[in-house]
């Protein structure tokens, strides 16, 4: 119900969202999120690597964990690889619901969840050289927001050391 | 055999996508693995060093170094993500 | 900075939201939420009548304070007015900035004082007649997480009785 | 004189969309504007009745009961929002 799609192409957000309201009247809001390539501190490229094999299926898990806990008529979650520029769209995330509240913590919670539990590595190219992005504490913080005894169950990326 | 996979700056120092290896009597966990995967090598070592920078998936799916292994298994092993 | 339209034509998103990243390379992320009319008990169509000589201040001031919470690069508010049919938007507001955490409860914020503190008004025809949409002690509720000293000196909607 | 607007059902019930009217000696806040409003016909009575389910604007900003109004102000009279 929350179709995804892992690409080396632009993503175009319009054809992306369309199907979640196309021939539909009962849909009452749709939240979109769109993450971008900033030129930080003269960043000139950014390459998205993953995992081919565990791609889909982690996103597709990560789908079903949002579906499960918001009453949603639809999603989308669209993830780039590959070298792009700044201004280029990275991921894009959009959920339909009948009412807003469902729809803005469904968005919110696939970004953090994308972010934490998918994988995924981004590379940074500057004047300077190629460096690998690190992980942020902060997107950990957010993420373990949505923790409960089911995600916790079907996720668990660090270690038990 | 056991089936390793490496991703970002983990492939980097070691220096090669993957590699098929045949896994040796007593290795059961990936924290064993990670443990007789850092001998092989200079790369392997520098890339494992730091094991609370190290991530790991079993079949695909996330594990703790905990996780039990076995041949036919297929291991990744990568720094912590950061899609989206 | 935040753009806002008052409009009886239909919604067009993506030329909405376009200006928001358009020539730029600083922009990391974008949420957008439209809100539709639903055929919810055979709702066939929904008229929004508003107060036309406050309207567009009330949602200036609404944008202007978004602006002023979070770190934004750029919005948009668009709110339709007069009759539309299931499946139509009635309202979107997207948010433009570096993080996303402040796009996503900056655009929440938006919709939240949009629902309570700006001069539109629903009435629903069905086959039994028009009525008109009571306000929801939800959409207060919703509105006044955000309240501060700030807020509250701003809008007052509450006759202090 | 005074210049009232009204909006959704309480336009309705008073029957037009707005009136110009000699504002009375002693009216000087929204709520005895009310009051006085509420005597001019069964029209404004029934719109006006339920005071809680009625908000106003004085020169196109919410305005609570107790705000004071004067000749020349623009005071419209609605029930609470419902946009977005």
């Amino acid at each position: 119900m929350i179709a995804v799609a892992v690409q080396s192409t632009p993503i175009d957000a319009a054809v992306a969202v369309a199907p979640l309201t196309a021939e539909r009247s009962d849909v009452g809001a749709v939240v979109t999120f769109t993450g971008f390539v900033r030129d930080d501190n003269g960043l000139t490229a950014l390459t998205l690597e993953h995992y081919p094999a565990m791609t889909e299926c982690a996103l597709a898990t990560i789908a079903a964990q949002a579906a499960a806990r918001w009453p949603l008529s639809g999603g989308v979650i669209v993830h780039r690889v590959g070298r792009m520029v700044p201004g280029e769209a990275i991921v894009l995330v959009a959920v339909a619901s009948s009412h807003r509240s469902a729809a803005f913590q469904a968005a919110e919670f696939l970004m953090d969840w994308l972010k934490t539990k998918a994988p995924f590595w981004k590379a940074e190219e500057r004047a300077g050289g190629v460096t690998w992005v690190a992980a942020k504490a902060s997107d950990d913080t957010a993420a373990d927001r949505w923790n409960d005894r089911r995600g916790e169950s079907v996720f668990e990326l660090r270690p038990a050391v | 055999m056991i089936e390793l996979l490496y991703f970002a700056w983990v492939r980097e120092r070691i220096g090669v996508d993957g590699e098929i290896l045949p896994l040796p009597q007593g290795i059961a966990t990936v924290s064993s693995l990670l443990d007789w995967l850092a001998g092989r090598s200079a790369g392997h070592a520098a890339a494992l060093a730091d094991r609370n920078a190290i991530r790991v998936a079993v079949d695909q799916v996330f594990a703790g170094f905990d996780a039990a292994v076995a041949a036919g298994a297929e291991v990744a092993i990568f720094p912590p993500v950061t899609g989206g």
